[in-house]
């Protein structure tokens, strides 16, 4: 099999042009997909027999959640690549995300705490899915606090490679949390593959919403490292001409 | 929203605040950085 | 055949290359004087040669795959708090040198008795200089990579040096050092500006 | 070998030069029981059922005042750079160093938690998850703590930053062994939460010291 | 005039170099606020009572493991013998200094006391001497820590023996300051170990800049 | 009257005495060198001079109670992350020395643009070397204490060395100074050997 089509696509510029085409659709597609789940979550759903209105909730919460696990263990698979294979790019992605995976993490805690209020009485309880996604914002921002902390970008993301790996005990633990310890929070149903024991018309803007989320977050990681790139590669012809055409009056 | 309006509302709004900011803060980084860059091109 | 073979190399630091394409060999019995303006590269390539930092691009080869070169940095590698003695017990240890190389090599450095028991805290800028040296001496390698290895020392340290220096040239060693002053007399280098 | 000895007998040179070193972590242990059992009401039998959770808090706090030491020195007086090019590789340098520091600073808490554990009025049939899970959590302490600071030592501040990037990765352990104490008290299993800890001690042992040399060869770059 | 700006901007600098640094104090305590808590059983309404100790404890441990970077790197690359033979007094920049510590990492600790204090629980009529108490005692913590880092200055590891120094000073400030809050739990008068604290705190600010600065005078010999 | 004097200095170190009874002045526009075999105590004569270590006995007098002299030692004195201007920045609040000297002095010291803005960390040897040399440019004080002021300082280096003294002598100043190497061209200097 031949690996220089790789090559190319990790190549600075050749990456750089690729998002500039991919990002638009990503927030397109997302965007719309996410005004289609809002409007069904808030409008066309019925409410819950026992939640009431509060579990419209679920449409911002579980894919904020969501992202939170997939977008740490995106930034840990980077990681690796960027150790082991010495890859620009990769490093590059891996300080993209992390921006974005401590916001949706934020997002996760501020909704399930919203959530928590009138569900359990309580907006913050030390409970083992709680605590464990408390974590992995923490986790998110000690590699951000790391990034920043270096003068040399390079080595800056690769100590942060290092700390995404090791990080990623965490990752099962959040996910596993409500099996290994009696938990208040409710266990694993809805994203589980096969039959959802949720009725269509709550689930398909749950769906809907997870999918824009999702593209929503490729398109801010795919600016994010675009400009990542802009900044380590400033020296080269091909930033500076981008440089100077989007300069005003050149 | 059978009492609930504060925390559903307050919800949709923070997801709404971070959806938002995902948008724009990478934008406003981008201009930023190819400012300093065209910036920096000036001085030499 | 070389000891030391550098080609196409290219020293980065930061997002700036200071070196690029840059070919090197070093013969058994050379002395290599690498001299250059302050701020040139002269310290980053020679951290790039002994393999402490990763080349921008291109190779370094030593003569063997498993051949490691003694390096002297700006930095002494003596912890302050150990004396001498047991600075360069460490470095036996680590390296597996005969511990009975150490009074030879300090001996060699002149070091005096005195000043070889007590923590190298209290030891004067040339005597620690000097306790440096002496690890190059503990256990033979063929390459030896010296960043400023002058600096601090008197004008019999000079003179040893050049004793040191001298007889590895002439076991076949190469070394390759850089420094702003002219090296100590009967040592005849080739000098390479950057 | 001789690198073991080499680096054992540096390690515990430089601890016994400073000949109040070793006495550090424990007086820091006992200050932090101290403060919360003044902190409680006087007998205070709600006391020994937060007893495992002050133990592990103060163990880990106390791990974590001399990481920021592991590597400082080293990196500052050239040592490191030595060490990248010696012939010992940098990963069993690092694992000895760790495993000393552990010595230093994990062991001495691992036997003073009985006593100070029934000084919280901690019944002792609960030593033995408490004593057995410091003894399994302790070196995952200095491991993780040490890799982190091989993460740190290049940066003139790092020591901010330290604490923050440790203790997240840690609290999983101190929920299984504070989790082991109280799946005692309740009279419940607590070969659970052991066997997790020693899964994840053999983990920390195999995976770190690899990962904490490629730390500290990127912190001199 | 110019010396004050100078020595504080130059702090303030420092602290801002590392662009996240300023998160890290806040994010420190509410870690350690987390790692208490899950070490505990799960959603225990006792946690409260704990709340100050462990706030204190924070607090100290805060102090302490910043408190050894205070003067080391300027011993260590010139800064203090410059200081030295400048023309601002070394007591005055030991002040400066000692205060821009309170500032980036004890101030805070204060400003989050209340907020943490309700995570853990604390009814919200005792936030009133938790916060005093800690605006008094958190800078206690700064001078003498800062005092403590003087004398231990030219000691290659004295950031071990640190601790053990600054502990014995500190432990009444803790235990005055968790006391007030415990007085007020049990609706006792909160002024008495307030005003001890107040008191502690004149007599550092006034006489500790020049013990420290003259310790590091001896430091450097 | 003597910008400097020593009389009946003792320096101490440990348990040793390096020097006793030494009778020491220095007029203005002159310029000694400190020579002297390694460990000999030219580092600890030059600290007790500037008044950062205490004489075993005897004296030091300035020209004046208030005067002070400037001080290099080994050390530079640079916070390795501020930059060489925010350094000489600092410097210049604490030595109520104005702030407009700082661009002048980077340029005698030749230190280039590139340089003076990024943190000290990346600067070479050199470069941090010309910096604190810069220090010494903020601010008129008579005497000049230097220990080992030539250390890694390249040819033009030197020559800027040479230029800063040689006006610093011509204004009524005086330059205590140490160093292994000979002082550059045109600097000529009493040889004080310990
Ligand atoms: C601060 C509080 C909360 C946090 C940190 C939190 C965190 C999380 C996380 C991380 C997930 C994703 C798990 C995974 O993908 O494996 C999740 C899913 C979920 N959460 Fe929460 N949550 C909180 C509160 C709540 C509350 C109060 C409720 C409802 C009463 C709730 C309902 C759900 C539901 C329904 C899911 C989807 C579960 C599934 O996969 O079927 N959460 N939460
Ligand atoms: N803390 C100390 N305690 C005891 N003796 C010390 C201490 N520090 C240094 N010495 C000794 O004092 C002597 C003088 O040291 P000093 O640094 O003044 O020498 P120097 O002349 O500057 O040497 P060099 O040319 O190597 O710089 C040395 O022999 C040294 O071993
Ligand atoms: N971390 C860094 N990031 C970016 N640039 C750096 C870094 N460290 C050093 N530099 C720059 O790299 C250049 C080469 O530095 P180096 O130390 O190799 O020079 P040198 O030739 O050894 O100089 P000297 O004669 O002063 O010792 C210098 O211009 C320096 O400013
Ligand atoms: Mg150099
Ligand atoms: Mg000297």
């Amino acid at each position: 099999m031949s690996w220089t089509w790789f090559h190319r696509l990790a190549s600075p510029p050749t990456f750089f042009g690729l998002a500039q085409r991919l990002a638009p659709w990503c927030a397109g597609f997302g965007g719309a997909l996410l005004l289609l789940a809002w409007f069904g979550g808030l409008v066309l759903a019925p409410a819950d027999y026992q939640q009431k209105d509060a579990f419209r909730i679920i449409y911002v919460h579980v894919p904020a959640a969501a992202l939170s696990l997939s977008l740490y263990m995106a930034m840990a698979v980077c990681g690796v690549v960027a150790l082991i294979w010495r890859m620009k790019l990769a490093e590059c992605v891996l300080v993209a995300i992390a921006p974005v995976g401590a916001s949706f993490t934020a997002l996760a805690l501020v909704t399930g705490m919203l959530w928590g209020k009138p569900m359990w009485g309580a907006y913050w309880v030390w409970d083992a899915r709680l605590t464990s996604e408390l974590v992995l914002l923490f986790l998110y921002l000690g590699v951000i606090g790391l990034n920043s902390a270096f003068e040399d970008p390079r080595t800056a993301a690769r100590a942060c490679a290092l700390l995404a790996i090791v990080g990623f005990v965490n990752v099962p633990i959040v996910h596993y949390s409500v099996v290994w310890w009696n938990s208040l929070h409710q266990g694993s149903t809805i994203l589980k593959l096969g039959k959802p024991n949720i009725s269509a018309d709550m689930a398909w803007p749950l769906y809907a919403g997870l999918l824009g989320s999702y593209l929503w977050s490729a398109h801010a990681v795919l600016r994010r490292t675009q400009n990542e790139l802009l900044l380590r590669e400033r020296n080269t012809r091909w930033v500076r001409e981008i440089a100077a055409a989007t300069e005003p009056g050149a | 929203m059978s009492g609930y309006a504060v925390y559903v509302w307050g919800s949709f709004a923070a997801g709404l605040a971070v959806y938002l900011w995902n948008l724009i803060a990478p934008r406003l980084r981008r201009r930023a950085t190819l400012e300093a860059i065209a910036e920096a091109q000036g001085d030499e | 055949m070389p000891l030391l073979t550098a080609e196409k190399l290219s020293v980065l630091r930061g997002d700036r290359a200071l070196l690029r394409d840059f070919d090197l060999q070093l013969q058994p019995g050379e002395l290599l004087h690498l001299r250059g303006a302050n701020g040139v590269g002269k310290t980053s390539l020679l951290e790039t040669l002994a393999g402490l930092r990763h080349a921008g691009g291109g190779q370094v080869r030593y003569e063997r795959e498993d051949a490691r070169p003694h390096w002297l940095g700006h930095r002494n590698g003596l912890n302050l708090q150990l004396s001498a003695i047991e600075n360069l017990q460490f470095w036996c240890g680590i390296n597996a040198a005969p511990m009975s190389a150490i009074g030879p090599a300090l001996d060699r450095v002149e070091l005096p008795a005195r000043a070889r028991r007590r923590s190298c805290r209290m030891l004067s800028a040339g005597q620690k200089r000097r306790t440096a040296l002496a690890r190059l001496l503990l256990q033979r390698r063929a390459l030896w990579l010296l960043d400023e290895p002058l600096d601090g020392l008197d004008v019999a340290g000079l003179a040893r040096f050049a004793d040191l220096v001298g007889e590895h040239l002439q076991d076949g060693g190469a070394v390759l050092m850089t420094s702003h002053q002219p090296l100590p007399a009967p040592l005849a280098a080739r000098e390479l500006a950057l | 070998m001789s690198a073991l000895r080499a680096l054992f007998a540096r390690e515990l040179r430089l601890a016994a030069r400073a000949k109040t070193e070793w006495l550090m972590p424990p007086l820091f242990f006992v200050i932090v029981v101290t403060v919360f059992s003044f902190g409680a009401k006087p007998n205070d039998p709600q006391l020994a059922s937060f007893a495992p959770a002050i133990l592990w808090v103060g163990a880990l706090l106390a791990a974590l005042l001399s990481l920021e030491r592991l590597y400082r020195a080293d990196q500052e007086d050239g040592t490191l750079e030595q060490l990248i090019v010696s012939e010992t590789s940098l990963s069993f340098a690092v694992f000895v160093k760790s495993l000393s520091h552990w010595l230093l600073s994990g062991l001495p808490l691992v036997l003073l938690a009985a006593p100070l554990g029934g000084m919280l009025g901690l019944p002792s049939a609960l030593f033995g998850p408490l004593v057995l899970g410091l003894a399994l959590g302790t070196p995952c302490l200095s491991f993780i703590g040490g890799f982190v600071a091989a993460l740190t030592v290049g940066l003139p501040r790092g020591g901010a930053l330290l604490p923050v990037l440790v203790l997240p990765l840690i609290v999983p352990i101190v929920i299984f062994g504070a989790g082991a104490v109280r799946a005692a008290q309740q009279g419940l299993d607590v070969s659970g939460p052991l066997f997790f800890l020693a899964a994840l001690l053999m983990l920390t042992l195999t995976v770190l010291p690899w990962l904490s040399a490629a730390a500290l060869r990127n912190a001199f770059e």
